[in-house]
């Protein structure tokens, strides 16, 4: 592939392309910041990433919503309406760690009294 | 119309969802209730699970399609022989609930305990429901439920190391859990389907493409953290260590193997020996990190004093051996990978029994003494024969000595490494054998052989609720050991089918 | 052309990405965060996913913002604590 | 000398993964694999197969639906394990933060809130029961139900949240996502057909469709209701402090 060619796919997969960069962003958070917190900030940054990526591959050019109605004509070009639900369940599960880490975080807190993973290696 | 045991691995699923929904409800009218409840739960789950398991060995795999849905465009739910191993973690689910009774009382707050019951049973739904899908996201929904209750567990007391024990596994598992889903994502978009026969089907219509490799590797990642295989096993020591014994021996014993599960699911039933993406590469690597788990955990174990500190890390070390039996495979010729792959199935099962009888055992020492150190626990054998028994038993099959069960595994695992020529993966297996046999030696010697720091008078023998299950156990590594033939029929249909072989297959024959 | 929208609000939201990364007050933090939802949320609905749109603005900017709020108001502010 | 090993590791990966997604279809291409396998069907045939003019509405409680019921069980999974780590609020011993703060709360506020609730509880509902036809359903009305409830107890106080949304009916209702799936999915049983099913050939085929109908409202109304206390049983048991 040339170069132009490799601009240009990235430019047509800018959303791809934006979301792999979240995904990175999150994860350099999660290794590189102390604060327990602010890992979790990472770490639902980069599952949202995941969910970008999979949204953006379910679109199509010019399709619409997938509801069907009154007001829809028969001829209509729906984007994929799989990734969506997928990803429904996937923004549950991610609320659902959230809450679980936070729950953590918070007895953590009031056993320790930190959130820094450095002073918490140092507790024993 | 379909016979009762085609719904069964539905059923035995879906019993303790529900089951574990109604388990806060139940425990509202009697607190005593919640125990019976999960008991008479996991019983229900155990019979619907050996329904399927007898249906599976007479009539072969059932295909279930949710809502009625034909695959791809439903959830199929496919009960086959690598799901054979839902009929232990329902079994030993069972026994573990029945010594919880006991022993969370020393542990776990009394309000909690409803609380406890409904995250076991939603962690053996989960595990249930993960071994038994046919879809990849299914698989990933159960992987969630399992996992986040799992972390919960270890959190549920309200000891200072507990919550961050958890903490760090949570982290990591959650980000193993989102590489699993960004492979999921990346594989769907490469076949256009979730279904994983299906899948593996559209894999070999087209050209491979980068982006299934990186699916691979980010699958492989993903499931290694859930298994602890050598750089991500950084979490499992202390998680599993400062659990509650009971919960300990569910994570040790089967929730890591889900990892190993999850792995087969992926290599053999969707990649797929012989198809057009050669994943072999990836395979040795994986022997290499096994080769390195197993040194390393047996390694580490020999240094701990702390006797759940030493059964955590042996259970890296076994982990090594699982993944290495199931690596050892050639992509051209599949017949050549099946002993190793008969060595690592049958390590599933053996371990999980072992290694649930040995934190049992702990549990039962920690529930009596209130000590956990080696050096405490010194002379404990006089008191509690029994417990001790059974931990002298278990501790010789795991270090596989003939008779036993550890054995035929450790046999099969090297063969299979010498039929592949790699004898420095055989090397490694046996360096790690010694060391276990060590360490287990040393096990045995404080609690027969050596007298005690200051005596102990006041201990007796471990409750009834707690000595059967101990009991029931060690008979199982005994039976699986001396009749070795019962879980080689068992495995061997397993073996086969997932080299892609047909599920009648004897080698040389 | 609805594409010059969709790349512009990719990129804030690479930009409050980074502002969450970098915003040493997590109460701060977690408001960015939950700006990064409502971008999110309107990038779905650009994708013509508005079910999805719904759920993250719910989900995202709302009950996970306050539960980061609730944690940080029982543990710390500062992220060097 | 750490640091920018870890940027230069996280570098290598970024590239592989764009690699990895800019070899796919390019995006917005209705030529790809996804698009042209299983996707037909579900957009012809799923308004008359599922019943619901929201095709998502549709994957989710139809073709996708055990999926949807292990959904519906991490949430449940979440909330018991956020009461295993922190345990259950109780009204004698606990207070919030909030209500401990001496500042008052500006009768603004108050009186906006008492204005809202009732119109943001109706429109939670409306979300619930129109998921088949619109935007939105179970979980999304269930998560602005749960909002309203965070809301109000944030304005009111702790201790009237807890008297307005007492315990003993949240331990039912927080177990009403998995139960309605598992009411609307046995049924099929009795039929001797597959589990989830919903459209039933053993009844008379005038009442079939609203049969079905009916079934979908109760999981939609399960899961709402369900992750809706859910969440406000989150909230409640994150947010306690013990009384001085």
């Amino acid at each position: 592939m040339s170069p132009a060619e490799i601009l240009n796919k990235l430019t047509v997969n800018f959303n791809y392309v934006v979301a792999m960069t979240l995904f990175i962003i999150g994860l350099y958070t999660i290794i590189s910041k102390p604060n327990l917190i602010k890992k979790f900030m990472g770490l639902n940054i980069m599952e949202t990433s995941v969910f970008l990526f999979v949204v953006s591959s379910g679109a199509v050019m010019g399709g619409k919503a997938p509801i069907v109605g009154e007001g829809v004509s028969p001829g209509t070009v729906f984007v994929n309406p799989i990734p969506q639900a997928l990803i429904l369940t996937g923004i549950v599960v991610a609320m659902s760690t959230t809450a679980l880490a936070l729950a953590l975080i918070i007895k953590l807190y009031e056993q320790c009294g930190t959130l820094n993973a450095d002073k918490l290696k140092e507790i024993k | 119309m379909l016979e009762f045991s085609q719904h069964c691995p539905v059923l035995m699923t879906i019993t303790l969802l529900v089951g574990a929904a109604l388990t806060p409800i139940v425990s509202r009218f009697r607190k005593k209730l919640s125990f019976l409840w999960a008991m008479f739960i996991s019983l229900l789950s155990f019979f619907f699970c050996s329904c399927a398991t007898w249906r599976l060995y007479s009539e072969g795999p059932i295909s279930y399609w949710l809502s009625g849905w034909e695959p791809p465009y439903g959830i199929e739910v496919r009960f086959d022989y690598v799901s054979t191993i839902t009929f232990l973690m329902t079994g030993l689910g069972v026994l573990i609930i029945f010594y919880s009774r006991k022993y969370i009382e020393h542990e776990i707050n009394e309000d909690k305990f409803s609380l406890y019951y409904t995250l076991v049973l939603l962690l053996l739904c989960g595990m249930v429901g993960f071994s038994v899908t046919g879809d990849m996201f299914n698989l990933y929904v159960f992987l969630e439920i399992l996992s986040l209750s799992g972390y919960a567990l270890i959190a549920i007391t309200e000891e200072k190391l507990n919550a961050m024990a958890s903490f760090k596994y949570l982290v990591m598992g959650a980000i193993s859990s989102l590489s699993i889903l960004a492979g999921i994502a990346l594989l769907y978009n490469v076949t256009g389907t979730l279904n994983m026969a299906d899948m593996a089907l559209r894999l070999q219509q087209f050209p491979p493409i980068l982006t299934s490799y990186v699916a691979l590797v980010l699958f492989v990642v993903g499931f290694s953290v859930k298994a602890a295989m050598f750089p991500v096993h950084i979490w499992l020591p202390d998680a599993h260590a400062l659990a509650p014994s009971p919960v300990s021996a569910l994570l040790s014993g089967l929730v890591i193997k889900v990892g190993i599960v999850g792995m087969i699911r992926i290599l053999y039933t969707v990649y797929r020996l012989g198809g057009n993406i050669n994943f072999i590469p990836v395979t040795n690597f994986m022997g290499w990190l096994a080769a390195i788990t197993i040194l390393i955990g047996a390694f580490f174990a020999f240094f701990q004093d702390d006797i759940k500190m030493i059964f955590a890390y042996s259970s890296i070390s076994n982990i090594g051996y699982i993944v290495m039996g199931i690596s050892l495979v050639s992509f051209t010729q599949p017949e050549k990978g099946y002993l190793g792959m008969v060595g690592g199935l049958i390590h599933i099962f053996n371990h999980a029994i072992i290694k649930s009888t040995l934190f049992l055992c702990a549990g039962a020492l920690i529930y009596k003494t209130g000590f956990r150190k080696l050096s405490d626990l010194r002379g404990m054998g006089k008191k509690m024969p029994i417990t001790c028994g059974a931990l002298t038993i278990a501790s010789i099959s795991i270090a596989g000595i003939p008779p036993t069960s550890g054995f035929i595994c450790k046999w099969y695992i090297i063969l299979g490494a010498i039929e592949f020529g790699k004898w420095y993966f055989a090397a490694a297996l046996l360096i790690g054998t010694l060391l276990v046999f060590a360490y287990y030696i040393k096990i045995v010697n404080a609690i027969f052989f050596r007298e005690p720091n200051e005596p102990i008078t006041k201990v007796d023998e471990a409750p009834m609720s707690m000595l059967i299950p101990i009991v029931l156990l060690a008979i199982g590594c005994l039976v699986l050991g001396v009749f070795a033939y019962l879980p080689l029929a068992v495995i061997r249909p397993a073996a086969a089918t997932i080299l892609g072989l047909p599920s009648t297959y004897i080698p040389g024959g | 052309m609805l594409r010059s929208l969709d790349i512009l609000l990719l990129i804030f939201l690479l930009v409050t990405a980074i502002g969450v990364v970098r915003t040493k007050d997590l109460l701060g933090a977690s408001i960015i965060f939950s700006a990064y939802s409502l971008i999110m949320a309107i990038v779905w609905q650009q994708l013509s996913a508005p079910d999805l749109a719904l759920t993250e603005a719910a989900v995202g900017a709302g009950v996970t913002t306050v539960l980061f709020l609730i944690a940080i108001g029982r543990t710390v502010r500062r992220e060097d604590e | 000398m750490k640091k920018g090993v870890i940027i230069f590791a996280l570098f290598l990966l970024w590239v592989l993964l764009v690699a990895a997604v800019i070899a796919l279809p390019p995006m917005g291409s209705s030529e790809t694999p996804a698009y042209t396998h299983v996707v037909p069907r579900y957009l012809e045939k799923e308004v008359e197969e599922g019943g619901a003019n929201n095709i998502v509405t549709g994957i989710i409680l139809n073709y996708r639906g055990y999926d949807t019921m292990g959904e519906v069980t991490v949430i449940f999974t979440a909330l018991i394990c956020v009461l295993a780590v922190l345990g259950r609020e109780n009204i004698k011993r606990h207070t919030s933060k909030v209500e401990l703060s001496s500042v008052e709360k500006s009768v603004i506020v108050k009186s906006v809130v008492r204005l809202l609730a009732p119109f943001i509880i109706l429109f939670a509902l409306y979300i619930i029961l129109h998921g088949a036809e619109s935007p939105g359903g179970g979980f999304q009305g269930g998560a602005i139900l749960g909002a309203s409830v965070i809301v109000f107890t944030l304005t009111f106080g702790f201790t009237l949240g807890m008297k307005k949304f007492p315990l003993k009916y949240r331990t039912i209702l927080e177990s009403a996502g998995p139960l309605s799936f598992f009411i609307s999915g046995v049924v099929a049983l009795f039929c001797g057909l597959n589990f989830l099913t919903y459209m039933l050939p053993c009844i008379n085929h005038a009442y079939q469709d609203l049969v079905r109908h009916l079934l979908l409202l109760i999981i939609e109304i399960g899961i709402g209701i369900g992750g809706g206390t859910v969440i406000g049983s989150i909230f409640f048991a994150m947010e306690k402090v013990e009384k001085e």
